[in-house]
């Protein structure tokens, strides 16, 4: 029958959860709330408790997590969740506090607000941070918010955002969003920024640069003293993709890069769980210049006291109620309390080592676009798969589900044909990467032995190979 | 406390393998006037010991746990049922990505495709995304929206739509350069109508209302949705869910996008977040709206299956011509909201909303019967404006005696002196009512 | 390769957790301990958290729970364990208490101790409780240790109990333990205690009859009223197995049917979870007479505090050290307090109409040792497949694995052959009950087309048919 | 909050299916004479808001979870990791049964295999079995399990044993008519050895010892092991499993069983359970020792599986000839204890173990320094009997300051007045340590 709904368990009359005899006098709703107001019918499941918990339960065996199995997802940077951090977040003291409960009474979270500004800070090599933005997305678009308000403050007309052809689908959509015309610039067959194209591309009218460092190839960008040079020199600010920060914890600093606005996902970085899509948490830093940019408010400390510091005079304005993903906020902080900075630095250098190591294992089955040192993620082609037996990528991902992996990242980045992203992570173990290494290498036999087969993988999930294309002919989008 | 998987033999071998023997060589690329020289300067790492024992300290300095809460104004104290605690913790739901692999994420799909499906039934709309990062966002989105829809630059928004809410959605249209005009509430804290009907210009793409509004007022959205008509422009509609429990849905009064703050459905209040924003629509608006969406469709066998569909107008694949730039949601905030309203069903979520209801109506009509108080507005669902004599005082004793009685207006409104908006839920007990109107000098 | 073991993931040098820097002095070990004391080496596994954690999730999966579907586990009362009782039970105001903590900082936890201890003397008709005993059998050796005090202080000489022939193993086994000689009475052809047979062992040997009520095969006996005549006329004493309890809630107690001592099983009757076989809680009570013999200490209350009463002058002694199973005992005090007089009688009548609605469904398929009203469970007899397909009530429990269903207890009560005993218990619905009975249709027409497949059964299993003669053979008992 | 899976509608059809119109008529058998009149006298029911509510008050009357714990005797106040937490709480193992049908419990049955073999290596014995009640019942059953095997009738204890360990011995004793004699320990807090070997007798089947004893000290177990063998009984040890981190496996000094409270491993404190008993011996006992036990097999395709074996020693199938007759044991919390066995491993172990020692040893040697308070027990691991003067008074003044400073002696022995029992786990800071000594006067 397929994957089951709540729905077909619910029968008229069942009952979960309900509330009888309240300890107040009932009223008559026509009256108090006035009978065109009131609705007719509501129409939800009518489930017992026992119906939830076993639907969910089941549905949660239908997926898959870090807590299952290797999950190099590249540019999603899938590390461990340390139980710790979800413990810790869960407790009352945290959960049960009101956003406006009297600051006096909520010193225990704004301490740690505080505290965790100023160790992004720190890791980033910037001055000033909000922890508003409640993803990488949504601090890509606080950023470029700041960059827009700062110009506008300024008097600067300046209408254009670079990115690099192998960005992030966010950062055109973002500067799109913020009301900026983009304009690409081509990477060179080394897989960095062509400078030369760059140069050409930098005018007075360009308002940043956005980049990610290390790219989204997994290289460094080195010639970002370089780059930063040519960007400031025409009065143009640089902005940070902070997706690949796992790569230079305690290594690089962006701030020491020259970038002027920077985001990091809490999410990936500091392992706190993407809990099958979000939360996240993309908090943004800045350099000085533009601390008065930042959305209201920041976290101030006036000696012992913490507060909500509203006094920003030139703000962008908020991203949202309330102060951020502030449960998210926690566990990256119980992280970064866990490792501190010699634990930070080690992640990231084992994060970059298992990168390299499985590459090595694996390159040889593929076309490799760039073949230099890696960062944390590296990307190779199948494009010799499709060629000689008609596997994609796309192929390749749905077997590696059927050997008990989660597939890498494919088709991104968009410059790379088939492109398979795999970012294994520091906390991964030898034994996980040579097994998936294995793995690659069986299915490219498989490939070659019986190619059509591959089309009809995965064999052993839930479900076999879902339509897609159905699904978005249909539009069957609720029950 | 490291998290590596390794032994130091492993890296060895590892580094052996690479032909390397400093991991420095790993980072040679690293120009060195950008390297960092010496460590970064953050406190001592803790082991887990020293970590539980070190936050529980700073946990206690959050002394607001162990205060009555009369706290609402967009978040609320709703009883979070452990069934949704612990179907929410299981592994394989949170420590999963985003559902981009189906044939191994029917469990995320699913649960979105019945969110979807909950509340599109809820607020009375056809299709919902799979959650936008919250309430005053989703409006954001859904004014952007209404633009491209209408393409159209401008927005009128009713002044008792939450302030945040509504400063929000002005720095998303300072990003795209919309204009947002707001019009000041009413004495009675209910939405100016004429002024709206005067405001709405031929620029206009859509009008805001929320229902029930920042102060707790049922709003008439009849009038509303008749500008709207009339003047040929959007309805959107920022609703409470749990209000949704007995008030009629919005698509039944003509709600062209239904947005909202979906923490109340079973999230916790965390201090603001994670919480999720809800935002539905009319099937024709489909391939406008931000964010993902789940469909349905088979397998290969022909069984049903779900997956992430409509792809085209999301930024991984569409980029500067997506909808939206929005790309991690809050897709476990909204499983917990599917879990809450599956978990109390028909029946259940219902009784929520009433029991919140009269336990309002239980406090104004304490207060009327003292006369020592006056309740500022009318047509309430859980929320109350009560002006009482020296607020400051009385709000200082009622922390004293370990009561958060709700939330001075002047915080957002600073001429509304002596104004506490006090916030009901099914968990306020008549005892703890009694506390609060006791320490507000009522009863 | 089978199942996993974690020894399998275990490398010389990698950590899961650590401590390091103490803050106090450190010491050398055989100066503070002594040399001849010290241990050489420590034989444990050496892995790090993330294979901690996906280690033991895969073994979770390996496993079947009341939360992944119905488990009419005969005896076992397999009810759905509500989550609250869980949530509750982990606050860390309980979990924190030191058993010794004095008694005014503990007031919480010996209240709700207090009030189980009541609610159950009403549940049962008993005047006084100990919550000590930690599961059933611990109970039954608590009760049946009460009885021989009590027969030494009163200065009788009785070496005899009684137990049916269809009793659990336990109790004979308890009455072994406790130093007396079984007498075993036959059941008659109606499934009940055999009067004519009872009144024949019955003398003055006789200390107590053990009786379950209903019995194992889910009769009432009916002619309680007469048994305990029986044996109190010849000075004997009567004690209930509360194994059964859960048909009975609100409708009969124990205690009025002439009972002078019961266990009940908190991990059946009250919803508290098995644990994969433990921990449960196996309360006792007594009639008044007993009290002095109850294992110390029992909790009490003066004016609004409540204290451990040691005053006990005739006790036992104790079980084990401390109180009890105290977390359990507070999930079943949460349960007793969600449902209140009128839930808990709700249980037992659903629980009793669909144990009969069930058997009504199989009853053709299988012979019925007995026909009659069943209350919470009943037993159904295999025999008739052994025979026309030589396919066993083994093979129909694998076979029902594959079906998504928890097998019913096999081979019990004794004597009943090719015994199905099965307990759908109140929290499941008609639509479990009507899935359960069409795979055993289902099954039944398989055992008929192809009774050599089925002892091939289970299919679908994480491991196949395992070998439980080849175990027992070999003894292999550690890694 | 009924936990019914029907509608009163399908209740209705069953009804109907059984033919009858009442759901009385399903206890017709049932004789009215023994029917309950009326409903029973038990508190109204409560939904889950209500619940939560009135539990969390009762909850904070445990004042205890406040205090800075020092309390040790049999139940340790250790670190519990999160990890253990999260994974016990798998709703796949706590809502399991026992492992009857192992081919769709495979993880429960693995997870005791890897208990059977955690706690082999750590106490250096053969076998061990699935755990049984906790540490006071594992003596007890040790007892009558030597008396089984050397068919003798009388074990000779040292006082120094845990008392309410003794205590149960001579509960489970009575039961079996088995003779406990017990012998007072020395002045210095340890077993007179002498006096045993006085005591063992041709009706001796075991000596017991506790290592360390309930005052913390390390006992001479070569002295123990020498009786034993000369006077050919067998020799019982109580052992902290966490002390093993450090100190050497029983098995190693000739300990014929090793039984203790599993607790310290992994598991809360809960007032006093659920715990667990762990039981160790030698093979050649193996087929007397009671309670479950898992070997390793293979199924039908030649794979490795588990399964519960030996049963024949068991209740349910030999019924009064059982070697004992538990049956549920404390399977979750010994999976707990896996899982924390395997978390820390061996470093941890030894780390956890080391900590709690050295803060003992920091402990004695501020009370040395000062000159104030008198230490009585030497060769410590973790617990420390400190004799105070006016030991009551500064007791109360510790209470005041939300410590709790050990546990008075002269709870279990009237004439050890002024005497405390002070136990230190890895939880406890210095700082927290110069607290009590500033408490006990001592800094």
């Amino acid at each position: 029958k397929g994957t089951p709904l709540i729905f077909e368990r619910s029968l008229p009359g069942r009952e979960g959860f309900r509330l009888d005899d309240p300890d107040v006098p009932g009223v008559d709703l026509s009256e108090t709330l006035g009978g065109e107001f009131l609705r007719q019918d509501l129409d939800l499941p009518e489930v017992s408790e026992v119906d939830v918990v076993r639907h969910y339960t089941k549905l949660s065996k239908m997926n898959f997590g870090v807590d299952d199995g290797f999950y190099p997802l590249g540019s999603c940077t899938m590390k461990y969740n340390p139980k710790i951090n979800e413990e810790i977040s869960a407790l009352p003291h945290f959960t049960e506090l009101h956003p406006y409960a009297p600051e006096e009474l909520a010193q225990g979270t704004l301490r740690f607000m505080y505290e965790m500004q100023k160790f992004l800070c720190e890791i980033t090599g910037m001055d000033y941070f909000t922890l508003q933005p409640a993803a990488g997305a949504h601090g890509e678009l606080t950023g470029i918010l700041i960059i827009k308000k700062y110009l506008e403050i300024t008097g600067e007309k300046r209408n254009k955002i670079i990115v690099p052809d192998s960005s992030h689908g966010t950062n055109p959509a973002t500067a799109k969003e913020s009301g900026f015309e983009i304009v690409k610039v081509k990477s060179g067959k080394d897989g960095l920024v062509d400078i030369a194209e760059l140069k050409k591309a930098v005018d007075e009218d360009v308002a940043a640069l956005m980049l990610t460092n290390p790219n989204t190839l997994g290289l460094f960008e080195k010639a970002i003293p370089e780059i930063s040079r040519i960007l400031h020199e025409k009065g143009a600010l640089l902005y940070y993709d902070g997706a690949n920060l796992n790569a230079i914890m305690g290594i690089a600093r962006p701030g020491d890069m020259g970038f002027d606005v920077v985001h990091v996902n809490l999410h990936k970085t500091f392992s706190t769980p993407h809990g099958g899509g979000g939360p996240g948490a993309g908090p943004v830093g800045v350099k000085a210049f533009l601390k008065d940019f930042l959305p209201k408010p920041i976290v101030e400390r006036e000696g012992e006291k913490y507060f909500l510091n509203y006094d920003l005079p030139h703000s962008i304005g908020r991203m949202k109620a309330f102060y951020g993903n502030i449960g998210v906020v926690l566990k990256a902080y119980t992280y970064v309390r866990s490792l501190g900075a010699r634990g930070l630095k080690e992640a990231s250098e084992m994060a970059v080592l298992n990168a390299n190591y499985l590459k090595k294992q694996v390159e040889d089955l593929f076309e490799v676009p760039v073949n230099a040192i890696c960062k944390h993620e590296f990307v190779v082609s199948a494009s010799n798969w499709k060629e000689k037996y008609g596997v994609r990528a796309l192929d390749i991902a749905k077997r590696l589900l059927d050997y008990g992996f989660h597939p890498p990242t494919i088709y991104f980045p968009l410059i790379v044909e088939e492109a398979l992203m795999i970012e294994p992570t520091e906390t991964e173990s030898k034994e996980a990467l040579d097994a998936f290494a294995a793995s690659l290498k069986r299915i490219y036999d498989e490939a070659q032995e019986n190619p059509d087969l591959m089309q009809k993988t995965p064999h052993h999930m839930p479900v076999k190979r879902v339509d897609e294309v159905k699904a978005a002919r249909e539009m069957k989008l609720k029950y | 406390m490291r998290y590596i998987g390794h032994t130091p033999f492993q890296v060895k071998e590892m580094m052996k393998t690479l032909g390397i023997s400093e991991i420095d060589e790993l980072f040679a690329d690293i120009p060195e006037e950008v390297k960092l020289k010496g460590d970064l300067d953050l406190p001592l790492s803790l082991n887990e010991v020293e970590l539980k024992r070190e936050i529980l300290n700073l946990a206690r300095d959050n002394k607001a746990g162990e205060y009555i809460n009369f706290m609402g104004a967009g978040a609320y104290d709703h009883y979070v049922p452990a069934v949704v605690k612990a179907l929410v913790g299981r592994s394989e739901f949170y420590t999963s990505y985003t559902p981009y692999q189906p044939e191994r994420s029917q469990g995320t799909l699913a649960a979105i495709f019945e969110y979807q499906t909950m509340i599109a039934n809820l607020t009375g709309m056809d299709v919902v995304n799979a959650s936008v990062y919250d309430g005053a966002s989703s409006l954001a989105e859904a004014v952007l929206m209404a633009c491209d829809i209408k393409r159209k630059n401008r927005v009128v928004i009713s002044g008792a739509v939450h302030p945040e809410y509504v400063e929000t959605a002005r720095t998303y249209g300072f990003g795209y350069n919309k204009d947002i005009a707001v019009v000041p509430y009413t004495e009675s804290l209910e939405t100016d109508w004429d002024k709206i009907d005067d405001m709405v210009d031929g620029s206009t793409a859509a009008i805001v209302v929320s229902m029930p509004n920042f102060f707790g007022v049922l709003e008439d959205v009849k009038r509303a949705r008749d500008i709207a008509k009339e003047k040929n422009v959007m309805f959107i509609v920022v609703a409470n869910p749990i209000s949704l429990g007995l008030l009629r849905p919005p698509g039944e009064y003509g709600a062209d996008i239904v947005v909202g703050e979906g923490q109340p459905l079973g999230n916790a209040l965390n201090f603001g977040g994670p919480y999720l924003g809800f935002m539905a629509t009319k099937s024709e608006y489909v391939r406008r709206m931000p964010g993902r969406i789940v469909g349905e469709t088979v397998d290969a066998e022909g069984k049903r299956a779900f997956v992430l569909t409509l792809q085209a107008r999301e930024q991984h694949i569409r980029r500067e011509k997506a909808t939206s730039n929005i790309c991690s949601n809050e897709a476990l905030n909204a499983l917990a909201a599917t879990i809450y309203m599956a978990y109390l069903g028909k029946k259940g979520l219902k009784d929520v909303a009433y029991h919140s209801h009269i336990k309002a109506r239980y406090f104004i009509d304490e207060v009327k019967k003292s006369g020592r108080a006056h309740i500022v507005n009318h047509r309430v669902f859980n929320e109350v404006v009560v002006e009482v004599d020296n607020l400051e005082q009385k709000y200082r004793e009622a922390l004293e005696q370990k009561i958060l009685p709700g939330i001075r207006l002047s915080r957002f409104f600073p001429e509304e002196e002596n104004r506490l908006l006090v916030a009901f839920t099914e968990k306020r007990s008549k005892h703890e009512i009694d506390f609060l109107l006791k320490a507000l000098g009522v009863k």
